[in-house]
């Protein structure tokens, strides 16, 4: 019993093998600057990768047995809000510790929170309010939202309609549409966002639905500014191949290359220099959330689960995107955003990318525990 | 009369073998067996419109992933719900779809009838993938296994070992019944129908009703094996019913040989085994997949039991007086 | 020029053809004759290669056919009637007969070859039909065409089989005429034929066959003279 | 409501893309009876190809166009001569499964080589331009898309209904052996169907590409919604491929426009009432 | 006395081809009728929409005294009904015990049962046993019918007709394709297996029409020509011209 196991459940084979791979690379790197520190509790952590093919019953399925046969407790993950539900009724019960650093859906901290799961980094509410403050900061008045039409995209702009009626009655939504996910014609979306003469335009889209918009929509004339979600994802960026569709959009993120934090600084050239590329967000996300983890581990002293709950329950963690601090309540990281726009000249790659402008403080984010629906034990 | 026997021996034998396994098994293996259990049922189900009826499906997850869902609500809608009833609800649930679909499909078959039970199977999935507020859509459900109520005691479910003896005796004894029924006069009904449907409706046999009939009890089984693939996961996603889970099931059966009663048996061990390592070696598994299937189809078409059969013949007996062609389906 | 020794042809199991040998000389045409499931039309798909000799040999002009596939064998100048009328249900009359043009090639039609026009001046019948679909057509228009089609490939030999089937008395008669006209014209005919009576009207030569053998060889006369023969194996 | 031109136009680019992606399909099908589930496979290849020739090769859109439906003919011919043909006694289950394999096959060794990200194809000039219509500004692409398929569709029907070539592919699904005893060489012309079918999936993706992108799930996304033409059109029907492509095209154009919330389903209600009222699909012939 | 079977001017087209054109003759109980006319005079045609196979354009067929045109040939073979193919149409993977099963079961009510094995009803195998004996196929019975000789093959077609205990039996061509021997011998076993039924059979071999036949329609075209005695038949000017020949 050398190791501390890891558990990290991506979609490692299949569509969306890429981005559970780059989650996977900020597990590992996280893992490797513990251990190259002295390791946690003075053991390695050892990551066990698990391919969930983005399926919630092959991911309990792996993970169970994982449990059973080499005695895993802690599982992590950022794709598929509904592998990550599973997941945390899984760790639930099997006594065990699930986070996410990825997975946005509101409702695992909200209805469905449990205390086996965790989830470090952002939420849809958090996420949407900060992009509302934002929109409305830079006075935007007319605003079309369009999301997919699954449980994320509904939470993403009900949460966003929320804090607009909240912080300025004035700016209207002046067209909501959803399409389902994986369209394929965007053209009569477009049209209608066209015709109903919004002056921004906000979509919680990522992947291929955010770059058919974008491919499809622009050349019809749809030229508004675009606050999105995943707006900095450099993959989504390179397959439109096209910088002209996407340069002037803006996004937050809780973890961003561009932060301008100094422990962002060091890790990122400390992450360049090893690997002479630089890490994704979603690499990001997934080494800051890690190391919180790490934090708790160390705080708990011991490896047992309701000791690590209890100690990571309240826990702050002043890392590379600011203070993180974990709600005891609802197992929900209160954690600030930053905003970034995309321009085309930047020091990272030849391809457009992002620029920091500015953040939404944690507070200014919060869903107060009352309104989460959370009733955890 | 001893071929006919030995199959039943073979499954008595197997039967008593699960009995011990909790004693041999450690939980990881024991909890992958009880899959595999589960897994044969469907995919015995499967078999029974395949290699019997001659029915390519492409849309047998439709009622393993209905049944599925219908347990996960029931258990979460009806408080206090028993687990008999559970599995009643589920099962009915399978029936009454099956009896409707297999109704509109009746006069379809071969290339046809694949086509339209997988338009079905996607028109499934995509409900259950919008239905969020019932269906849990992408997030899926979770559920509590419910205790067994066996009247006069209450045998709780919570641990594995006791949901495995559950899983052992209610799925083995389905499985008991689906070889039965090749035996029984609608099994056979079915198997001549593959044959020569024609003539069949000569001889006095209403086939369309026939052909009903057994969607419809296929449909059944794969529900009864969908409650317990939710029992056993105690989850239930879009993935149990996508047209994957059919493409699944599809390749179990095929992997087995759709000839022999137990191909389906052999192919479903195989299959998730085979899936369990396979994706711990390499992320390319589809490829290798596509692979096996394809050299499959040209070089052992009959599937594993198919080559046992053939091994076994050439060492073990002697050479028949049709010609080694005695394999029917007739026999198994 | 075409020499057929000692073939032996099997469905699946079924051995049906148990050495069949027959010969037809340039312009002859001759007429194959026997009880039902004899083996007839079996040997003529023998010949066709639709069905595939597992032993003998067919020489066509020097050209070993077995082994060829059919459609090899319809390209050496072979033609073939099949006895189910085997028209193109889905296509109409006109594209019926233009499937019967080999390669689609005009030129090699010498002079009184058969075309289109030729046809519908034969059967003004298959004229007004023309655009309607085989499968709308009678069993007896349906004969014709299947008739018809193969000699729009101008072949150098023909087999036919049963072409009266089912045909009213006066079509009968056309056939007939038709095929006897295509013989005039340097075509060697082999034909199987049930009806011994219109059969004696045109042919040169006879094989009588019965059990997948030939049981007789002759001209009119000697078919005449031959009661038993006849008594054994044709009539009823 | 004055942008019902608009919507109609969009109906129509989507229901040139449906076509120009069950086109293959259902020639294959209708002349082979085989269900090649390989076909969103191969459109995914057309797609990636015209990736590797466009943006890394020779920059020409025109290139790809030509030449993925060639490379495609061949992959197809080969398919066809060394694998289908051999499994053809086994009946249409033995056809279904090969290419079932095959699908998963290429699309994962499409994966491999190109990797799982995204790519872009990006075409230039002329038809990344925009024209005017109806006063709406409206990208030249998607007219070429309907253009497209206008075009194959016209040059399909032409083949199958006004050639010999057409005679003979039809003469050969109603009676292969007939129609080879007539000289033709039946075995040829169906490796001919398949490899033409495989080019036309091959020439889907080519075109599909600059519009959707090319991205690991695109065989999956398109492969239902092909079946659905199929299904709905009747099987193997051109005509009711053209049909169904243009229903379903304006469908999902209005559909959205005008009951947003149900547009998905309404493509599989449209199935449904078809399978209901003429289960053999709108064109297609009784069994 | 009421007519046992009456065929009441049966028309049928297929897509415009007119195949029968006011069919109509009647059979009277344990009568041994036969049907003979040129090819594609439309017997079988006859024979199929008799059998329920296809639906007749118009015109009924009463069978004591209801009608039963257009009704689905399961229900027919229900009301005692069955038939032969032309061309042989059995189950060719089973074993002949097999084949004759199906329909002895069927004849049991034992169709869609999920419990009942019917091979383990002592009843139903000895019918089977009894009809092989008749149809002597008894040596044969566990080999599969694709094994079997073309004449066994035939004679497997008529046992599985017979397995219903039809009242009224349809022969389509029974002997076709069998040699001088087998044709003799299959005349016997007709002979002796439908004794007390009543039968249509459909021949093209007459010495098969005359040692069975009472009564012989001749179809010619479309409609019957004559309905008469075999002697009459035989001497009858009209069928020698159309039909017969020669003679
Ligand atoms: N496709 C087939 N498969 C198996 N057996 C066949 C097939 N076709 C014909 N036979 C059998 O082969 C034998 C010879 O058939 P063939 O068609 O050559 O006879 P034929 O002399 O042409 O008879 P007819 O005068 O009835 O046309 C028959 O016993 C027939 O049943
Ligand atoms: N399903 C069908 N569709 C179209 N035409 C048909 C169909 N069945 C039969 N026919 C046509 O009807 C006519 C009569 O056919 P039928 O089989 O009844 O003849 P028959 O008297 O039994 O001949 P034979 O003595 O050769 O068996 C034929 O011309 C045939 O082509
Ligand atoms: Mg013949
Ligand atoms: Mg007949």
């Amino acid at each position: 019993e050398g190791t501390i196991k890891l558990g990290v459940t991506e979609p490692l084979s299949g569509t969306f093998k890429d981005i559970g791979e780059r989650y996977l690379d900020g597990v590992l790197y996280a893992a490797q600057v513990i251990n190259e520190s002295g390791g946690l509790l003075g053991k390695k952590v050892e990551v066990v990768p698990i391919d969930s093919e983005l399926k919630p019953d092959v991911a309990t399925r792996k993970a169970q047995s994982l449990i059973l046969k080499d005695g895993v407790k802690f599982f992590c993950g950022g794709t598929g809000s509904s592998v990550g539900a599973a997941m945390a009724q899984l760790a639930e019960k099997q006594n065990a510790i699930m986070y996410t650093y990825g997975m946005d859906a509101a409702s695992m901290t909200g209805e469905k929170c449990n205390k086996n799961f965790f989830r470090p980094g952002g939420s849809t509410d958090g996420r949407s309010f900060a992009l509302a403050q934002l929109v409305v900061k830079m006075g935007y008045k007319k605003i079309a939202i369009i999301g997919q039409d699954y449980s994320f995209g509904h939470e993403a702009l009900s949460a966003f309609k929320k804090r607009i009626a909240q912080i300025s009655p004035s700016t209207k939504i002046v067209c909501e549409l959803y399409h389902p996910a994986g369209t394929k014609d965007f053209a009569p979306y477009v049209s209608q966002i066209i015709a109903a003469k919004p002056d921004a335009i906000f979509t919680p889209n990522w992947g291929n639905d955010l770059t058919l918009l974008l491919k499809q929509g622009r050349p019809m004339g749809m030229k508004q500014k675009i606050f999105d979600y995943y707006i900095n994802d450099e993959v989504t960026i390179q397959g439109l191949g096209n910088d002209s569709l996407i340069i002037g959009s803006m996004g937050a993120e809780i973890w961003t290359i561009s932060m301008p934090t100094k422990k962002n600084e060091v890790f990122v050239a400390k992450f360049y220099k090893e690997k002479k590329r630089w890490p994704s967000y979603c690499a990001g996300k997934a080494y800051t959330a890690t190391m919180f983890w790490a934090e708790a581990v160390k705080k708990a002293g011991s490896t047992d689960i309701a000791a690590v709950i209890k100690a990571w329950e309240g826990l702050s963690f002043d890392g590379p995107a600011g203070v993180w601090t974990m709600r005891a309540g609802d197992h929900q990281g209160q954690v600030p955003y930053w905003y970034t726009e995309i321009v085309a000249k930047n020091k990272y790659f030849k391809h457009a990318f992002e620029t920091p402008r500015g953040m939404a403080t944690a507070k200014s984010v919060e869903v107060p525990l009352a309104e989460t629906g959370c009733k955890m034990k | 009369m001893k071929q006919k026997i030995m199959p039943l021996i073979t499954i008595i034998a197997l039967f008593l073998l699960g009995i011990f396994m909790p004693v041999i098994l450690k939980q990881y293996h024991l909890n992958m067996l009880t899959e595999i259990i589960i897994f044969a049922l469907f995919a015995v189900s499967y078999n029974l419109l395949l290699g019997y009826a001659g029915l390519l499906s492409f849309g047998h997850a439709m009622f393993f992933g209905l049944s599925a869902f219908v347990t996960a609500i029931a258990i979460i809608h009806i408080p206090g719900l028993s687990l008999w009833n559970v599995i009643l609800i589920g099962v009915g649930a399978a029936v009454i779809v099956g009896f409707i679909i297999g109704g509109l499909l009746l006069r379809h078959k071969g290339s046809y009838f694949a086509l339209l039970t997988l338009a079905f199977n996607a028109l499934f999935y995509a409900i259950a993938t919008k239905w969020h507020s019932v269906t849990g859509g992408d997030d899926g459900l979770s559920i509590t296994r419910p205790g067994l109520d066996l009247g006069f005691t209450s045998i709780p479910l919570d641990s594995l070992t006791n949901f495995y003896y559950l899983t052992l005796v209610i799925m083995g004894a389905a499985i008991v019944f689906c070889w039965y029924f090749t035996h029984t006069a609608m099994g056979k009904t079915v198997l001549l129908m593959r044959e020569n449907e024609e003539r069949m409706k000569f001889l006095g046999f209403n086939t369309n009703i026939s052909r009903l009939i057994l969607f419809t009890f296929t449909g059944a089984l794969a529900g009864l094996a969908g409650v317990f693939y939710t029992l056993h996961f105690q989850f239930v996603s879009i993935s149990a019913i996508s047209p994957d889970m059919t493409t699944a099931v599809l390749l179990m059966v095929f992997v087995g040989g759709t000839k022999k009663f137990w191909g389906p048996l052999l192919g479903v061990f195989v299959y998730i085994i085979l899936q369990n390592y396979l994706s711990n070696i390499t992320d390319r598994w589809p490829l290798v997949i596509g692979v096996i299937f394809v050299l499959m189809v040209l070089y052992v078409p009959g599937g594993l039991s198919d080559v046992i059969m053939n091994v076994w013949q050439r060492f073990f007996e002697k050479k028949d007086n049709n010609g080694g062609k005695s394999a029917t389906a007739e026999e198994v | 020029m075409l020499e057929i020794r000692d073939i032996h042809s099997y469905y699946g199991k079924s051995h049906i053809l148990h050495g069949v040998s027959l010969d037809l000389k340039e312009g002859e045409l001759v007429c194959l004759l026997g009880r039902n499931g004899v083996g007839k039309s079996t040997t003529l798909k023998s010949i066709m290669g639709v069905v595939k000799p597992e032993q003998g040999s067919i020489r066509f002009h020097d050209r070993e056919l077995v082994g060829l596939a059919p459609y090899e064998i319809a390209r050496l100048g072979v033609g073939y009637v099949p006895e189910d009328r085997r028209i193109f249900r889905s296509l109409t009359v006109h594209e019926n007969l233009l499937m019967g043009i080999k390669n689609g090639k005009k030129e090699n039609i010498g002079e009184g070859g058969w075309t289109v026009e030729r046809v519908y001046k034969l059967f003004p019948r298959l004229e007004e039909r023309k655009n309607n679909k085989g499968s709308h057509l009678s069993g007896g228009e349906q004969q014709m065409l299947t008739v018809v089609r193969t000699l729009m490939g101008n072949p150098r030999v023909i087999l036919v089989d049963e072409p009266t089937e089912g045909l009213a008395p006066l079509i009968v008669k056309d056939v007939l005429d038709m095929l006897a006209t295509v013989r005039k014209s340097g075509v060697t005919v082999l034909m199987v034929e049930q009806n011994f009576k219109a059969a004696i009207k045109v042919a040169d030569r006879y094989y009588i066959m019965s059990k997948g053998q030939i049981v007789f060889a002759g001209n009119t006369e000697e078919l005449l003279a031959a009661e038993e023969i006849r008594k054994n194996y044709l009539e009823v | 409501m004055s942008d019902i031109p608009v919507f109609f136009l969009h109906g129509l680019a989507y229901a040139g893309l449906l076509f120009l992606v069950s086109a293959g399909l259902t020639l294959i099908f209708g002349m082979m009876n085989v269900l090649n589930f390989a076909h969103a496979a191969m459109y995914m290849l057309g797609a990636y190809l015209s990736y590797t020739i466009i943006m890394q090769l020779t920059g020409q859109f025109w290139m790809a166009l030509i030449l993925c439906p060639l490379i495609l003919f061949v992959i197809g011919a080969l398919i066809e001569r060394f694998l289908l043909r051999r499994v053809h006694k086994y009946g249409h289950l033995g056809e279904l499964l090969l290419t079932f394999g095959l699908a998963y096959i290429v699309t994962e060794l499409v994966k491999w080589y190109w990797g799982n990200y995204p790519l872009a194809v990006n075409i230039t000039g002329f038809l990344s331009g925009t024209i005017t219509i109806f006063g709406f500004i409206y990208p030249i692409y998607r007219i070429f898309i309907f253009l497209c398929a206008v075009l194959v569709g016209g040059v399909m029907a032409l083949i199958l209904y006004k050639t010999r070539l057409g005679i003979i592919l039809r003469a050969s699904v109603n009676d292969s052996e007939m129609t080879n005893t007539l000289g033709v060489n039946v075995p040829l012309v169906l490796m001919g169907v398949f490899a033409f079918g495989t080019a036309l999936s091959g020439f889907a993706g080519v075109i599909a590409g600059p519009l959707l992108s090319t991205f690991p799930g695109m065989a999956q996304e398109i492969l239902i919604d092909a079946f659905v033409v199929i299904v709905v059109g009747g099987f193997g029907s051109l005509g009711g491929a053209i049909v169904a492509s243009l229903l379903i095209g304006q469908l999902q154009s209005f559909g959205v426009l005008l009951i947003p919330k149900l547009s998905v389903a309404l493509v599989y209600l449209l199935m449904a009432i078809v399978l209901v009222v003429k289960p053999s699909g709108l064109f297609g012939e009784e069994q | 006395m009421s007519d046992y079977l009456h065929i009441q001017n049966i028309h049928k087209d297929f897509s415009g081809l007119k195949v029968l054109t006011g069919v109509e003759f009647k059979v009277t109980e344990k009568e041994r009728h036969a049907v003979i006319g040129p090819n594609g005079a439309g017997k079988t045609t006859l024979l199929n929409i008799i059998s329920g196979k296809f639906k007749p354009s118009s015109g009924a067929i009463l069978f004591k005294g209801k009608d039963i045109s257009g009704k689905p040939p399961n229900v027919l073979n229900h009301y005692g009904l069955a038939r032969s193919f032309q061309i042989t149409n059995v189950f060719q993977e089973l074993s002949v015990f097999y084949n004759v099963l199906a329909g002895v079961r069927s004849h049991h009510g034992l169709r869609y049962n999920f419990f009942k094995m019917p091979d383990h009803d002592r009843n139903i195998c000895e019918k089977v046993e009894s009809i092989l004996e008749d149809v002597g196929l008894v040596d044969v019975k566990d080999q599969p019918a694709s094994s079997l000789s073309y004449g066994q093959q035939r004679a497997l077609e008529i046992a599985i007709t017979l397995s219903t205990d039809p009242e009224l039996i349809l022969l389509d061509e029974p002997t076709a394709g069998m040699t001088r021997e087998e044709t003799n011998q299959a005349i016997q076993m007709i002979d002796k297996v439908t004794a007390g039924h009543t039968l249509i059979i459909i021949e093209h071999d007459m010495e098969v029409v005359f040692s069975l036949a009472n009564i012989i329609s001749v179809l010619h075209y479309g409609t019957i020509l004559v309905s008469d005695t075999p002697e009459k038949i035989r001497n009858d000017q009209r069928v020698k011209d159309a039909y017969l020949g020669e003679g």
